[in-house]
């Protein structure tokens, strides 16, 4: 140990480079170490006579306010983005899908009936609405609630929002086309009755009557 | 042949048989005939602009002769580029025949003198591009990825034409119905509302829900499971409002109601 | 593109950061990528009407001279390590696959002629390509397929990537050692053989000849 002391000793006659250099050592070992790099380390490195402690004050504080920081984590360092531009570090994917029919038929309802409430819904449907439809239109923001209902249990309403229009194109949803249009522009499928008690609605998923009763205790 | 050996390399200096001799025992370790020839090339010490193709072509094919004589095999390549030396010899030493075609044999000692100073020219480059400092070994990409979080986003899209034929699907389906009989069999939760706030007031013990069905409506099992839902979401709705408590002692045990009372 | 500029201009309403703070989100977003990261991709990034190009500028002047630079690769940029303390960093040294003597000329020559088909590669060198060449710097993502050549038989050509302009520190392919020189002395001409009687001429197709054409009238 005592002659580990004295080589270095001597080899330090060979003079530490200033400690501008030292700085600059210990920035590129930190950036491109993949660990945090210790103390310790970081001399190990550097050539004899190094002071990495000092270099690493110094580096430290060159970098106070940037874009990356120079961060202690247990007893080493590393750089780190500055905490406020994390968000740089975030990428969006967007994923376009298309709208359930359940959805689509909910909204439809409330665009021609607005305000209207979910039991309103519901009866037109002839299928209960699950809550995740309602709060996907919700956070699509498409609907909105707007005032509750002046009857018993003051039902909440459904109203479409300006985002709605904007994106469907109308400029009020006074102007969707009414079914006699509809059935003028074709849209309307000739379709045989369905059942007494509209069986046909068991097409819809028995999921969605599960979510209903779920959807009981929810509310 | 041998007389022809023997006259030519007597015209070789020694260290120009040296590197031939070298060349022959290790002929696996050249990279085709270009390869010889550029290394041929070097023993004339000069230019490779300025190379004498003449000597080049008998340094080679005293190379391919000996490698014969040594019984090395040799690719066919290095046979068709003797021949092809052979050739090209005999034309730079023949005065040109005015009516031979094609092209002199200058031109062809040129292009040959061209490919060996290109392929050395190559050769070079590629030692500079080497000798470059190089990612990874002088300098150093970031060690520590930060990675990207990606945060998926979904977004749904719907045409005005689809919410049209939504609608439209169900608005034909009711027109074709008779919509009235309908609300016949459903008891709404409005209407269990209804009829239960006078009700409660009274329930001070637990009550089987069942008791708050309207009459008439437990005989059919439509009506009877219609009625009990909107009961059952009504109770909740006045449990919600403080009105009510409800219980429901285990699975599909009885559920009872009783009215709230409001302790202090 | 015309419609691209108007909505950044009209979104520059919303004030860009001032550029002091753009240069520390570039600073940032660099840091944190071990790969080069494009303008575009920067500008995508950063808040709209972000001048991600200047604050490059800013930000490499700020690192001039440093232990990290920043550095140039193709249309996109990078933190790299000054390559003076490359001797610090032993310990991060990637044991390199070593590139035959084959693969190191092939990859001059594509380098240099660019694109490059494979018989170009063989004339050059004298000698057959094997596929484990190609396949080996195709591999590591130093070269890559360009456009098909305009002649005979559509040849597939060989470009170098940005990769390989990464790893030899170069921001782009004209920045190759001795370019220029080799450009003077003729040397990166695609001089066909005289006549019908070259050597290994035969075997190459007329579309040089047909290239060799065109290039005695440009010279």
């Amino acid at each position: 140990m005592t002659d580990d002391r004295e080589t270095t000793q001597s080899e330090t006659l060979f003079e530490a480079p200033p400690m501008a250099e030292q700085e600059r050592m210990a920035e590129a070992v930190l950036f491109a170490s993949a660990e945090p790099v210790s103390v310790r380390d970081l001399e190990a490195r550097m050539p004899h006579g190094s002071d990495a402690a000092e270099a690493l004050v110094h580096l430290r504080k060159r970098y106070e306010g940037r874009g990356v920081r120079v961060v202690k984590v247990g007893d080493a360092w590393a750089f780190r983005t500055a905490p406020d531009l994390g968000y740089l570090m975030q990428k969006e994917t967007v994923e376009t899908r298309k709208l359930s029919r359940a959805a689509i038929e909910t909204l439809a309802i409330i665009a021609y009936h607005q305000p209207c409430t979910r039991a309103e819904i519901e009866e037109i449907r002839g299928v209960s609405v699950s809550r995740g439809t309602i709060d996907q239109l919700l956070e699509m923001e498409w609907i909105r609630f707007g005032r509750r209902k002046m009857t018993p249990g003051r039902p909440v309403t459904f109203v479409v929002t300006p985002q709605f229009l904007d994106h469907f194109g109308l400029e009020t949803a006074r102007d969707l086309p009414g079914l006699k249009e509809l059935r003028a522009a074709g849209l309307l499928e000739n379709r045989p009755p369905p059942g007494p008690l509209g069986l046909a609605e068991e097409e819809d998923e028995d999921d969605e009557v599960i979510e209903g009763q779920s959807e009981l205790f929810e509310d | 042949m041998s007389d022809n050996d023997q006259f030519q390399e007597d015209r070789l200096s020694v260290n120009e048989r040296l590197a031939a001799e070298a060349l022959i025992v290790d002929v696996d370790g050249f990279e085709g005939p270009l390869d010889v020839l550029l290394m041929l090339s070097r023993t004339q010490k000069v230019d490779l602009r300025k190379v004498s193709v003449l000597q080049l072509a008998r340094q080679y094919l005293i190379f391919v002769e000996k490698a014969k004589t040594l019984r090395i095999e040799l690719a066919a390549d290095y046979l068709v580029m003797a021949a092809w030396l052979a050739f090209l010899k005999s034309r730079l030493l023949l005065p040109p025949d005015p009516g031979e075609e094609g092209p002199s044999g200058e031109e062809l000692a040129a292009h040959l003198a061209f490919q060996l100073e290109r392929l050395q020219a190559m050769r070079d480059v590629a030692a500079r591009l080497m000798g470059r400092d190089q990612l990874g070994r002088d300098f150093f990409s970031r060690g520590q990825r930060e990675d990207v979080t990606r945060l998926r986003r979904v977004t749904y899209s719907a045409t005005l034409l689809d919410l049209m034929q939504g609608y439209a699907r169900i608005r034909t389906r009711d027109e074709f119905r008779p919509f009235v009989m309908d609300r016949d069999n459903v008891f709404t939760m409005e209407q269990a509302l209804e009829r239960m706030r006078p009700l409660i007031g009274f329930a001070g013990s637990w009550t089987d829900i069942t008791s708050y069905l309207p009459d008439g409506w437990d005989s059919d099992p439509v009506r009877r499971r219609s009625a009990t839902a909107a009961t059952f979401a009504a109770s909740l709705e006045l449990v919600k409002e403080g009105h009510l408590e409800i219980r429901q002692s285990e699975l599909f045990a009885p559920i009872q109601l009783r009215k709230r009372t409001v302790r202090t």
